[in-house]
């Protein structure tokens, strides 16, 4: 890390506030291969290329990479049904997340798993059920596990604003407040659940406030800002590394399209889709690496065309891997 | 008046005219308000009765299913909904422990008049979490109905029934269904018995019993059986929880041969209830061991293509079953 | 309601502090007729006299009474398994109550619950089932359909410390919350969960802050003066009454007994059973109502022996009353 | 060296042993550590091996099992406890969804060994939701072991072996056999086999098949029986998924005749399963139809002692359906 960049344009300035380019620059081609990734995952259902669905994090990425970008490799993320980035954000080779979507021989879990609920073993991101919050009790009991070895690992979990109204996510923040565990319970507020509106799911205003219902930490922020929400997550990971506790990061954002792809979403009003496009986090971040002469348009193509790259191989990869075998389906039931 | 329609246009048409009959009927669950659900079974309905009785709740099957217990001890007549069998967890204890038992427990004190919709099934490519049966963990357990309707006039008229029976019901919809299954519906409201399977071809060579999407393939493969000079009687279940041992057992004791067609995994499933009350009032009757072609005994459904084909039970797998009994 | 009198000696002095001496001595009276049914209920099943377990609620009488004494016919309770005494509160006739610990025919369920898992459907007491935080569910519903009803008529449900930690706990009072019902949780914190610590159930210090993850009104009382968890309780009602939503009543109190009956409490430390002790709800209440010149000697024995004298006959009516007949056990399965 | 010692200080031992032998082992959930637990299975352990190996949870049973799950996703062998059977409700998605289809969704990518220690059972007073056995909502499931022991021997050995296995484990320990079973235990460690069942009496003339507490009550009538000429053989199933079939059919086949004996309600227990297995495989060498003796099909157990003697299946009358099968 070499020169340190004073972030000027992003909201609650804090000392963590000085990263050097080479984090900015990431942080921002992370999201960028996210958003592509994703994009190019709902064409190829569109396509029908792929069968079962897909929930887009398309809007969603500033919290995503964010909060995981600068984990170590024995960390852990416990991803939920629209976190199928977070295995490209853990640096899961592009070929085995394609070869996911198409339920071919070469997913990580050879076709068993939805296309979305992709795990990466051996990169310790554990293989999500539906079920919602699960993820949450299971990440708890990881770093539960990590905490009584002695280990100075930290876990981070996604979930929605939907999920933390059912009862485990209270039993997994309550278990991890006793035993002050290296959790970090990354929300992400789109303001729906589904097709339910915030007013339906909660009284709550901010939901950092469900860690009040435990005593640990809470904190809300602007979850398409980049920035805050790396500095609030950096904040959380090292108090967690540091043994002081969990952390419950709320991050604001919007989910720019229906619940998955069959969802039209016609829930929601216009207006305010159209309102949180424009609140999109990468071109704000781009105008902020801009502004500190980071990022020129050059430079913006040529990103996007290695990852064009990058995303024409792997697609290719998975359409050549082959389905599993049918027998596949009675391998794995028993150890 | 008779119409053709679909499965869910049928669900949802006795939603419509029975919440409209009677104002204690409300229904919540998730996204079936604003959304009308996901596969849009509640369709117009928050349009036309309102929030208050069309209730997007919260993302917590356990309040949802205790919420409309709570309510139903004041007089409504709530139709909760689990939006996937699959995640019907988090409310199995209020389901079983409180719903059925609640009566019990109560010496009648309380009665709990609930009908929880679920949907269930494989064969859409949901993959695991979106195609499960777990309909026998509460078909095992007394106090509360479990029912399995394969048509749209029985869906319609076993959900207005249900609604109106004083027991806590499980409905489960099978979503294959939803949108495959036509057939005549009366416009009107009508009720169908909710402890009478149904003899849905008559035949004197074999019995095949099933239940839910199976039922269709079973009638197709017993047409082709047909042509190949085999009788079978189908006999659609309608109901696991209480089994119409009757209508069973008497099928049964007719043919002398038994198949048995469910898409659950094979241990435990409802089959083997079925061969237990057959083999028990039966058992002087059949020339052949009472069959079970059923989902393998792994977790339903794998997602992949080939996977979720080779789990599926389909008219073939069905064809090949009736062979073997019949050569028996 | 006549002379009014000045709460003088309870803490949190507050404007409805002025009660009837009618009322005051209502709730002494009810105060000591629990502790005296409880107390009978244990040397009953110390003597064998019948089967099962009981759970005894000595100690916590100013938890129990001051937050259901003024509840109408029209409300409900929804008691939990320490809570066989809310049946009494209630008003329902001591015979019943005692034909249901033992079992007989004329218990409101006819033998088929535990002794301690009392209802009385008439005076609107959920029956309950051992199931921790079960019953918070059900009351949630009833307060919900009794708003949509558009009656006034509240619901107060019991439960322990214990019980805040089970996921069911929060997705009721969420529900509440988005819903603004007539619901009172009263969480008598009584310090363990059978045999496990506060401090290994949860990391917070009061548990009226679990409220505070839902958005909802939380208060916390000291749940061994009579006085402060009546006006606690009387304004949480009256808000619930109004529209105004739940409230989480904590009442910081003490379990004497073991858990059950079969429970010696050998995990607990002597000088704090016998610290607690020596706060008993009663005397100081006796104290306070001697000093207000509306209780004395005479009146206390009298008192008691008014007691004394219904338990023996309950406990007659009990003993008399027959066992159910053994095909009883297949009624009310269905409907 | 073998003593005579019970059926809980066999599992108490077990702990202990396994324990000290393997620092992978922990155990949590509610009262199991400074309280040793309800019944004292785990007293001493908390002593011994501190709050961190011996973790008395918060009174969450999702929790319990969810900590259970990510902590053997690291590498310990943890041994989490349900209190009770009957609150095993808010842990049903994470032992179903979670553990038993973690390794099949991942393909193998992820194990989840943990021992799931439940207590189960009727007889002894405590009534509706102190008394139940839902066995079969887990011995549906595939993916999941589901333990029965019926002796102190197989409760040590059985325990043991299913800490070590790699699959999940449900352990399901009889309430009523804790103190009232005694056996001879040796001290040292050793493993039972866990997908065996065991003949514990040979005989010609009928096969018994049963498990947990039911197994000494048969094993009396089998002797009594003995005095009035019918030879039983009694076979105790231990593991009821996945269940032993071999054993069990050839039993079947030899003796022509089969009792199912469990406490369970009829429908859908464990019982129907082995009527089905029997059906299909020794179908041409029963006599008479297999026979089922149950709890009857109301909620487990209504408390009034008339009501729990009327729900449980007792010793007399065992003997009468050992009579009237041995009469068929
Ligand atoms: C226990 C459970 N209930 C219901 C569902 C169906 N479901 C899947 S995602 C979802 C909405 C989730 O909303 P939220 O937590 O806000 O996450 P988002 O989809 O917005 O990212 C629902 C209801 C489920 N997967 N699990
Ligand atoms: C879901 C569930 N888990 C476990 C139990 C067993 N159990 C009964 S009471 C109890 C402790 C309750 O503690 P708390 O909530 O503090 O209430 P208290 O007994 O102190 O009044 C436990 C663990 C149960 N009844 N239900
Ligand atoms: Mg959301
Ligand atoms: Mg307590």
């Amino acid at each position: 890390m070499a020169t340190k960049v004073n972030r000027a344009t992003a909201v609650g300035e804090t000392s963590a506030s000085r990263l050097s380019p080479e984090l900015l620059l990431g942080l921002y081609r992370m999201m960028v291969k996210c958003r592509m990734c994703d994009e190019k995952a709902r064409i190829l259902f569109r396509q029908g290329k792929y069968a079962g669905n897909f929930y887009s994090n398309v809007g969603q990425e500033a919290g995503e990479v964010g909060a995981a970008y600068s984990l170590r490799d024995d960390d852990w993320v416990a991803p939920s049904h629209r976190d199928w980035t977070s295995n490209i954000i853990k640096r899961a080779p592009l070929k085995y997340c394609f070869a996911q979507l198409y339920g071919k021989a070469d997913s990580p879990d050879r076709g068993k798993s939805t296309p979305a609920h992709m795990g990466y073993p051996e990169l310790h991101v554990i293989t999500p059920a539906s079920t919602i919050a699960a993820q949450l009790m299971i990440g708890t009991g990881v770093a539960w596990g990590l905490r009584r070895q002695g280990k100075d690992s930290v876990v981070v979990s996604f979930c929605g604003d939907g999920a933390t109204s059912i009862g485990w996510f209270h039993e997994a923040l309550n278990f991890a407040g006793v035993h002050q565990l290296p959790m970090i319970y990354v929300v992400q507020n789109n303001l729906w659940a589904e097709s339910v509106p915030l007013r339906l799911q909660t009284a709550l205003k901010n939901l950092s406030d469900r860690a009040k219902g435990h005593g640990i930490a809470g904190v809300s922020v602007d979850g398409n800002d980049i920035l805050d929400v790396y500095e609030a997550a950096t904040a959380a990971i090292a108090r967690a590394r540091n043994g002081e506790g969990p952390t419950v990061l709320e991050c604001k954002t919007y989910r720019w399209y229906g619940h998955s792809e069959i969802d039209p979403a016609k829930y929601r009003m216009k207006e305010e889709v159209e309102e949180w496009k424009r609140k999109d986090p990468i071109p704000r971040f781009e105008k902020y690496l801009a502004e500190h002469k980071l990022l020129d348009d050059e430079q913006k193509k040529q990103v996007r065309d290695e990852i064009t790259r990058e995303i024409d191989e792997a697609v290719e990869f998975a359409e050549k891997s082959p389905y599993p075998a049918p027998e596949e389906a009675l391998e794995h039931v028993w150890a | 008046m008779a119409r053709t329609i679909t499965f869910i246009d049928a669900i949802n048409e006795a939603l419509h005219q029975e919440m409209e009959r009677d104002d204690r009927v409300c229904i919540l669950g998730e996204d079936l308000g604003m959304g009308g659900g996901v596969f849009k079974a509640t369709a117009g309905l928050y349009q036309k009765f309102g929030e208050e009785r069309v209730l997007d709740s919260p993302l917590a099957e356990g309040i949802i299913i205790g919420a409309a217990i709570g309510a139903s001890l004041v007089g409504f007549r709530p139709v909760p909904e689990i939006q996937f069998a699959d995640f019907i967890g988090d409310a199995v204890d209020p389901i079983l422990q409180q719903a059925a038992k609640l009566r019990y427990r109560s010496a009648g004190g309380f009665t709990c008049p609930i009908t929880i919709r679920v949907c269930w099934g494989g064969g859409t490519g949901g993959g695991l979490y979106h195609s499960q049966e777990n309909t026998v963990w509460f078909a095992h357990e007394p106090g509360i109905r479990v029912l399995v309707p394969s048509t749209p006039y029985d869906a319609k008229g076993m959900l207005i029934a249900a609604i109106r029976d004083e027991n806590p019901v499980l409905f489960f919809e099978h979503k294959k269904l939803y949108r495959t299954a036509k057939g005549e519906v009366p416009e009107d409201l009508y009720t169908v018995p909710l402890d009478k399977a149904s003899v849905r071809r008559p035949g004197r060579d074999m019995t095949v019993l099933t239940y839910g999407y199976m039922t269709s393939l079973v009638m197709n493969a017993a047409e082709e059986m047909s042509k190949r000079g085999v009788e079978a009687e189908v006999v659609d279940l309608r109901s696991l929880a209480p089994l119409d041992r009757e209508t069973i057992v008497e099928s049964a004791r007719k043919t002398s041969r038994c198949l048995i067609v469910h898409e659950d995994t094979k241990t435990l499933g409802i089959g083997a209830e079925l061969v237990a009350i057959l083999n028990e009032e039966a058992f002087d009757y059949l020339d052949a061991p009472v069959m079970r072609l059923t989902g393998p005994d792994i977790p339903p459904v794998p997602f992949s293509p080939p996977l979720e084909k080779f789990f599926m039970v389909d008219e073939q797998k069905i064809l090949a079953g009736m062979e073997k009994l019949a050569a028996y």
